[in-house]
């Protein structure tokens, strides 16, 4: 039970405790959390396996960087996205509105072009 | 309008001269025709086409006088269309033309039949067509079956196939009901008596006349006469002849409207041509002169009651001589139809009697043919006087337009004088001439005087009562 | 590239291309539109003609190539592709004419001439198709050309009617479509070839294939319309009566009987279908068929239904043909396929002359309707005289051949049917012609329209007059070289080993 | 000159989103449309460059891996490159004419274009599983991107739901990729399957495919994990949702397919190949019965979508230790399945996109009339449904053909009522929108008609997919190029 393994397996752990966050919450905001939570986990299982064989390995650090570097791209979005849903409808979760005003906003994007 | 009249008595004249002038020997190849066509004439097939179109002749001339203008082109174009399907059927030699031109005739008669239109008229061409119909298609399976056992569509070669196929009896079933539902046979009759009193005069005529006599025909070149001797089928037929000929009697004269009395009187005449067919079925070696003997006989009955229909529609003149004169022209085909001596009856009645000995054919039910045929004469002779029975009660008096006139005339002229010139058909029994008349005068007269007599009584009984 | 390869594609690409150009045209040039539809009838009658004259000399003109691994497009033109096609390509110049005058003022004409042309396109190609795959092919065309045609009213009834020939039609498809599939994983692709496949198979493969043949009729019997497939015939006559004519005369309803010949003579092969106990329940179907359908058109009211469940009737004349092993009965079917066709197309251009003339789709409003259109009475008459088999007209002939071949090998069951269908035939036209010649007209014409001295619009009176004459001569000179039988009759001997 | 090709493909299409960041959205549309050309000459170098030398390896930028990017050219690759250039080039195009250049959002339509294409490049050639999910991702975010595009919540909402459910995918395949990494210590895929053949590294459990497979499955939207696509795709605009249902949803089908294909034998399991056939099977048939319910047209064509997905998924059991011919067989239906689908599916988006433009509302039942007054796009509609419904002689038949030969000859008949029954359902949605359109509403014609050239991109799309089924053999010809001995430069 080398110490790397031992990285692999909180690396594991992360990624459950991250699912369980990501489906159970409602809030938008959480959600993002705990994806983040969920990447983390995974890029500690890749540096803790790799190791694990034959020493440092310099392949899983460089991919584990530009997994970051995506991560933080695409969590980025996401606060945009969020905050422009908020800043529109007024809402925080994903929750379906009441049938009414879905009808009139969402003319499913096609505007007459006149 | 007046073309559709004028050219009805026209139309049969082309075939009147080719019964008259043809030899019964020529034959005419249609290879393109249906199933390969064949057209011809024989010795019997002459008598058939002769009296046909003289009877159409006769009605056509009556016709002209007899119909208004209503309907006037539809009842031309069904008229033709009959007449073309009575001679083409007796002309044509090959299995599908034959059949085609008796449907044509059964299904244009049908437009005769209920030219008039009233509800009784539609009631009785429905009776007519739904016989008409199942009587086409038994007719269809017989010919499938007869053409499939003979391996050809030739009419000639379909008889001694049928005599020879394993499955003889049910192609004779076939065949006997198909044609029997247009000869009338006893239990196939229904549709005569309601179909004549209802159709036009000439048409009526026309079809208890000539077109009955298809069935006949159908009978005469389709069964296997003179292959083999059918004892059995010859009682079957002696029995059917025998009821047509007493029951169709007995129940005509009880009818009241004129038409309807001669409808029975034609079936029982068929009755009595099925005796006839019996006798050839039954004895194989003489069935060249009972075929003889039935063309007499139908060329005399056609014109006969050809006539008595057609006087039917007659009214009488007003004086009292003319009037009698009328009325003795009216009976006398009638007698002729009971065999009065110097009349056609007679001789047709000679011919049955010599064909028919018993000694000369030797089927069980043989010798009670002259019996049925003493019956037959007296049954004949009870439905012509209750016609002229019901005939003068109903009968107005006034003036006939010409066309009837010359039609009546003229049909009772051929029937009474014109059939002596008439070609008949050879193989005929020698002692059926005028000479031999005199001399069996008495076998011919003694039923005319029973008849007469019990009519007289009758008659006076009801007008007693009344 | 021989002519031999150019023709089939040729007569195919006339109708396809009149149908892309149809589309294209704007709806306000009729005139156009006419020629167009006309010329392009013309020209692939005279391709039709030349392919047929050109087979009665012995010539062979196919046309193939791969279009998947292992499978292949292949238009082969034989005798009994050119019966086929002969038949849709006269009777298509016919209903285009008869369907400019039908659809005179109604809207949707460049969209109905359109899928017009795609359906004949499609039909053709059925006709042509060399292999069942090519078949399948065309027969899925012609299922998707042909319901905007049934629909075309754009009614309530008309979509329901189109839903129903949809559900029916489609599922038909997928059974063959698996059929086909199956069979081609047992044996590869499957040319049509004389005398079939399956002559002499091995055991193990008799299961699968005797299955294979219950699901390809299957397939086929929706459109051919046999018993239990048949619920859609009756109510796509909400259609105008140019698309039942042409589709319940000949397109539809025969690509499925032609379907079932090809099946059994060329893919199977009578003596193997024979052999595998096959015909024998299709004949008892055909049968079954043919005496329901009659049954059914006793109690119709409406004209056309009753015209459609004798459709249905008299299609079951061809299966049963092909169920009469002998040559004559086989012949007798076949040339049935050509008959009814004319027949029935007859009848129901008369159907439409009423409906579009007096406004009458009953039966019981066409008392005296012979005073006042004559011409068409006389046709409707002929047609349905040789509907019941009346000599001399066609339809006494198929009677007759198939009558004498069943007597020939023995299955004397199938002359009661042929009676006692007749006999029904009778029961429900004779009716109709009284009503026609001897009835008197008791009420005013619903829609009356006046055409001056013509009865109806001369566009509408002449298909029908061609047909009738047709009609009678097909029966009447039965036994001249190129007439239907006469053709049945080479196919016969040149496609069935029997 | 591969060179050239190969940089043509991966940087072209980045450089030309950088370029359309810099302009608006109307000179953007020039760029782009030179854009679209250079793309599609590229994309044919590349394919007359393999059928000449076969398929090779191709270090990117001579850094060998594996910390450079190695592209692996193979048949399957170059078709799924053509693919792209024929369906992203036609949206392209028809998006230039149809979105509205006033809405100053709009700006941002061409570069995320751009990059999706990218994206899509890196997919097909990539060969190392890290590299995949880089391309993955820059799909995805553009994707994203693209649907909030709508400017409405309703986008909104379907943009960020899309947003949770592809990023969840991404990194469970990540952490598949991360295990796999950890048994085999190299990230190419063939190399892996060169090791798994030698066998001189044992297989891993099969969980570590079932996780990547679960994550590509999210980010396809096969059956049960399929709720996000709907309301992303029926609700961003109609040339956005036509790219996203024909090729984004392909790439991670895609890559699962190599996955599988590669190494699916020592890896997955029968059960496994099982499952995902049931779960396609279930796809076809629930979203079929979906669509046949929904009121709004896109919405239609968006479970149609989920539907059709379902059958490429029938390829996993039917390449599970079957025989060679049984497999190739399967592969060509998929390959056919997918090119018509695309094909299909961007024509149908497309035509429905113009009916809601013209009809001026997006309810089916509000196309009463349309075959009267639009029978162009309605045509197209038609087309594309008939290549989806797999009636002959379209792509969707020969890929229903072709499958159903292999579920026949691999002995797994049950999928034959898969097959059938699913082409029955489409036709049952398909119908249903021309029953609408034949209702005879009014005589006269209020509907607003589009720009030809409009109609005229979803009607060349419907005839390439129905046209496929007669040129199917030299479509799979260009699939089945092998691999070259020399791998060349």
């Amino acid at each position: 039970m080398t110490p790397s393994l031992l990285y692999a397996f909180a690396g594991v752990g992360l990624c459950t405790i991250g699912l369980y966050g990501f489906v159970r919450l409602a809030h938008l905001l959480r959600k993002l959390l705990a994806f983040n939570l969920i990447g983390s986990g995974v890029f500690l299982v890749m540096v803790g396996l790799a190791q694990h064989h034959n020493g440092p390995d310099p392949v899983p650090q460089a991919l584990v960087l530009t997994g970051i570097v995506v991560a933080i791209a695409a969590t980025a979005l996401a606060v945009v996205l969020i905050r422009r849903y908020f800043h529109l409808s007024g809402q925080t979760t994903l929750a379906e509105p009441a049938r009414g005003n879905d009808e009139g906003a969402s003319q499913s994007g096609e505007d007459r072009q006149r | 309008m007046s073309f559709y009249r004028y050219s009805l008595p026209l139309l049969p004249l082309p075939a009147l001269l080719l019964a008259l002038l043809a030899d019964p020997g020529w034959r005419l190849e249609l290879p393109w025709l249906l199933t390969g066509g064949l057209w011809g004439m024989d010795e019997l097939r002459q008598t058939f086409l002769l009296l046909t179109a003289l009877l159409w002749l006769v009605a056509g001339i009556f016709a002209v006088g007899y119909l208004e203008n209503r309907h006037l082109r539809r009842f031309w174009v069904f008229w033709t269309l009959t007449l073309s399907g009575n001679l083409g059927l007796i002309v044509s030699f090959d299995v599908a033309s034959f059949y085609s031109f008796f449907a044509l005739m059964t299904f244009a008669g049908y437009g005769l039949v209920v030219h008039e239109g009233t509800d009784e008229a539609n009631r009785a061409g429905r009776v007519y067509l739904a016989m008409a119909v199942v009587g086409e298609m038994a007719i269809l399976a017989g010919f499938l079956m007869a053409s499939n056992a003979a391996g050809s569509t030739v009419l000639a070669e379909l008889p001694p196939a049928v005599a020879g196929s394993d499955r003889r009896w049910l192609i004779m079933l076939l065949l006997l009901t198909g044609f029997g539902v247009k000869a009338g046979l006893p239990v196939l009759h229904f549709w005569l008596p309601l179909a004549h009193p209802v159709a036009p005069t000439p048409a009526s005529a026309v079809l208890s006349g000539a077109m009955i006599k298809a069935g006949l025909l159908g009978w005469l070149v389709t069964l296997p006469f003179g292959q083999v001797s059918l004892p059995d089928w010859g009682n079957i037929l002696v029995i059917l002849g025998a009821v047509g000929a007493l029951g169709g009697a007995a129940l005509g004269v009880f009818q009241v409207r004129p038409k309807t009395v001669l409808a029975y009187s034609s079936i029982s005449q068929m009755g009595l041509m099925t005796l006839l067919v019996a006798g050839a079925l039954a004895a194989s070696e003489q069935f060249a002169a009972i075929f003889a003997v039935v063309a007499l006989y139908v060329l005399h009955h056609g014109l006969a009651k050809g006539s008595l229909f057609l006087s039917s529609a007659m009214s009488l003149p007003a004086g009292r001589w003319q009037r009698w004169l009328m009325w003795l022209a009216i009976a006398l085909p009638g007698l002729s139809l009971a065999g009065l001596p110097f009349t056609s009856g007679a001789m047709a009645k000679l011919a049955m009697k010599d064909v028919l000995k018993p000694s000369g054919l030797d089927f069980p039910l043989a010798e009670y043919l002259p019996l049925l045929m003493t019956a037959g004469t007296i049954a004949t002779l009870l439905l012509v006087w209750r016609f002229l029975w019901t005939f003068g009660a109903g009968a107005r008096t006034g003036a006939n337009p010409p066309g009837r006139w010359l039609g009546w005339a003229s049909a009772t002229v051929s029937s009474l004088l014109l059939f002596w010139w008439l070609p008949v058909p050879s193989g005929l029994p020698d002692n059926a001439g005028f000479s031999a008349m005199q001399a069996r005068a008495w076998s011919l007269l003694w039923p005319v005087l029973v008849a007469t007599i019990l009519a007289g009584v009758t008659w006076q009984i009801a007008r007693l009562r009344k | 590239m021989t002519t031999g390869v150019l023709l089939p594609v040729l007569a195919l690409m006339t109708s396809l291309l009149a149908s892309v150009v149809i589309f294209a045209l704007p709806e306000r040039m009729h005139g156009v539109r006419v020629l167009i539809n006309l010329g392009a009838a013309g020209l692939k009658l005279v391709l039709v003609g030349v392919m047929i004259w050109g087979i009665a000399q012995g010539r062979e003109y196919e046309v193939a190539f791969e279009m998947l691994p292992g499978l292949r497009f292949v238009l082969r033109a034989d005798a009994l592709s050119m019966l086929f096609a002969g038949l849709s390509g006269v009777l298509w110049l016919l209903t285009t004419i008869y369907a400019v005058g039908y659809l005179e003022d109604s809207p949707n004409r460049s969209r109905f001439f359109g899928f017009f042309s795609l359906c004949v396109a499609s039909t053709t190609g059925v006709a042509l198709a060399g292999n069942l795959f090519t078949f399948f092919l065309f027969y899925e065309m012609l299922t998707l050309s042909t319901y905007p045609l049934v629909v075309h009213r754009g009614t309530e009834k008309a979509l329901k009617a189109g839903r129903n020939y949809i559900i029916y039609t489609l599922t038909g498809g997928a059974v063959l479509l698996l059929a086909i599939a199956w069979l081609h994983g047992l044996v590869g692709d499957l040319p049509f070839q004389a005398g079939g496949h399956f002559a002499d198979v091995e055991e193990a493969l008799h299961g699968p294939l005797t299955i294979i043949f219950v699901l390809l009729i299957a397939g086929l019997g929706v459109k051919a319309a046999l018993v239990p497939l048949h619920g859609w015939l009756p109510q796509a006559m909400v259609a105008p009566a140019p698309v039942s004519a042409l589709l319940h005369a000949v397109a539809v309803v025969k690509a499925g009987a032609f379907g079932i010949v090809r099946v059994v003579f060329e893919v199977y092969g009578v003596s193997a279908a024979h052999a595998l106990g096959l015909l024998s329940g299709l004949a008892v179907v055909a049968a079954f068929t043919i005496i329901y359908g009659s049954v059914r058109a006793l109690y119709q009211v409406d004209l056309k239904k009753r015209l459609a469940f004798s459709t249905i009737s008299q299609v079951s004349y061809i299966v049963l043909g092909l169920c009469l092993l002998g040559p004559v009965g086989v012949a007798g079917g076949l040339v049935h396929l050509v008959h009814q066709g004319i027949m029935k197309i007859t009848l129901f251009f008369c159907a439409g002359n009423y409906a579009e003339t007096l406004g009458i789709h009953r039966i019981d409003e066409l008392d005296g309707a012979g005073r006042r259109m004559p011409a068409t009475s006389v046709a409707f008459t002929l047609g349905a005289f040789g509907m019941i088999g009346a000599p001399p007209l066609a339809g006494f002939i198929t009677k007759w051949k198939m009558g004498s071949g069943a007597l020939t090998v023995g299955m004397d069951w199938v002359v009661v049917v042929l009676v006692v269908s007749s006999l029904l035939n009778a029961a429900y036209f004779l009716p109709v012609v009284h009503r026609l010649w001897f009835a008197e007209q008791r009420t005013p014409w619903p829609q009356e329209r006046r055409w001056g001295r013509l009865e109806t619009s001369a566009w509408l009176i002449w298909p029908p007059m061609v047909t009738t004459v047709f009609l009678v001569l097909a029966g009447l000179l039965a036994a001249m070289p190129f007439s239907p039988l006469n053709w049945a009759g080479l196919i016969v001997m040149r496609e069935v080993a029997l | 000159m591969i060179l050239w090709v190969m940089a043509g493909l991966l940087f072209t299409p980045l450089a030309w989103a950088v370029l359309t960041l810099l302009t608006g959205f109307r000179h953007g549309r020039w760029i782009s449309w030179l854009g679209i050309v250079l793309q599609a000459l590229v994309s044919v170098g590349l394919w007359a460059f393999v059928t000449r030398d076969g398929g090779f390896y191709y270090p990117l930028g001579g850094w060998q891996s594996p910390l450079g990017i190695e592209l692996r050219v193979d048949g399957l690759a170059v078709t799924f490159v053509l693919l792209t250039a024929v369906v992203a080039g036609a949206c392209g195009w028809h998006a230039s004419l149809y979105l509205d250049p006033e809405k100053s959002w709009h700006r941002y339509f061409w570069p995320l274009f751009w990059f999706l294409w990218a994206g899509l490049n890196v997919v097909w050639l990539g060969d190392d599983l890290f590299n995949l999910y880089v391309g993955l991702e820059l799909i995805s975010l553009s994707a994203v991107g693209l649907v909030a595009l709508g400017g409405q919540a309703g986008a909104l909402r379907a943009a960020l739901r899309y947003l949770l459910a592809a990023l969840l995918g991404s990194l469970f395949y990540l952490l598949g990729v991360a295990l796999l990494y950890g048994q085999f210590g190299s990230l190419s895929l063939s190399g892996i399957a060169g090791l798994l053949e030698s066998g001189d590294v044992e297989s891993v459990p099969v969980v570590i495919m079932v996780l990547m497979l679960f994550g590509l499955a999210m980010k396809t939207a096969l059956f049960p994990l399929h709720k996000w696509l709907p309301p992303a795709h029926g609700i961003a605009k109609s040339p956005v949702s036509a790219l996203l249902s024909a090729l984004v949803v392909k790439a991670s089908f895609y890559i699962a397919a190599r996955v599988w294909l590669e190494t699916g034998h020592h890896m997955g399991g029968y059960a496994l190949g099982q499952l995902l056939g049931a779960l396609g099977g279930a796809a076809v048939i629930w979203g079929s019965w979906l669509a046949f319910r929904q009121e709004k047209l896109k919405q239609v064509v968006a479970y149609s979508s989920v539907a059709q997905i379902g059958y490429l998924f029938l390829l996993f059991p039917l390449t599970w230790n079957v025989s060679e011919t049984i497999s190739v067989q399967a592969q060509q239906g998929m390959t056919l399945q997918v090119i018509s689908h695309a094909l299909a599916k961007s024509a149908m988006f497309l035509a429905a996109g113009n009916l809601i433009l013209s009809v001026g509302s997006n309810r089916v039942d509000a196309l009463a009339g349309v075959s009267r007054f639009l029978p162009f796009s309605l045509f197209s509609f038609g087309l594309a449904g008939v290549s989806l419904m797999g009636l002959p002689p379209s792509g969707g038949f020969a890929a229903k053909w072709l499958l159903l030969q292999a579920s026949l000859a691999s002995g797994q008949w049950w999928w034959l009522a898969v097959l059938l029954f699913g082409g029955l359902l489409s036709a049952a949605y398909v119908f249903r929108v021309y029953r609408a359109s034949f209702v005879e509403k009014t005589d006269v014609d209020e509907f607003y008609h589009p720009h030809r050239s409009l109609e005229v991109i979803p009607m060349i799309l419907a005839l390439l997919s129905l046209g496929l089924g007669l040129v199917a053999e030299p479509v799979l010809s260009v699939m089945a190029i092998s691999f070259s001995e020399g791998g060349g430069l």
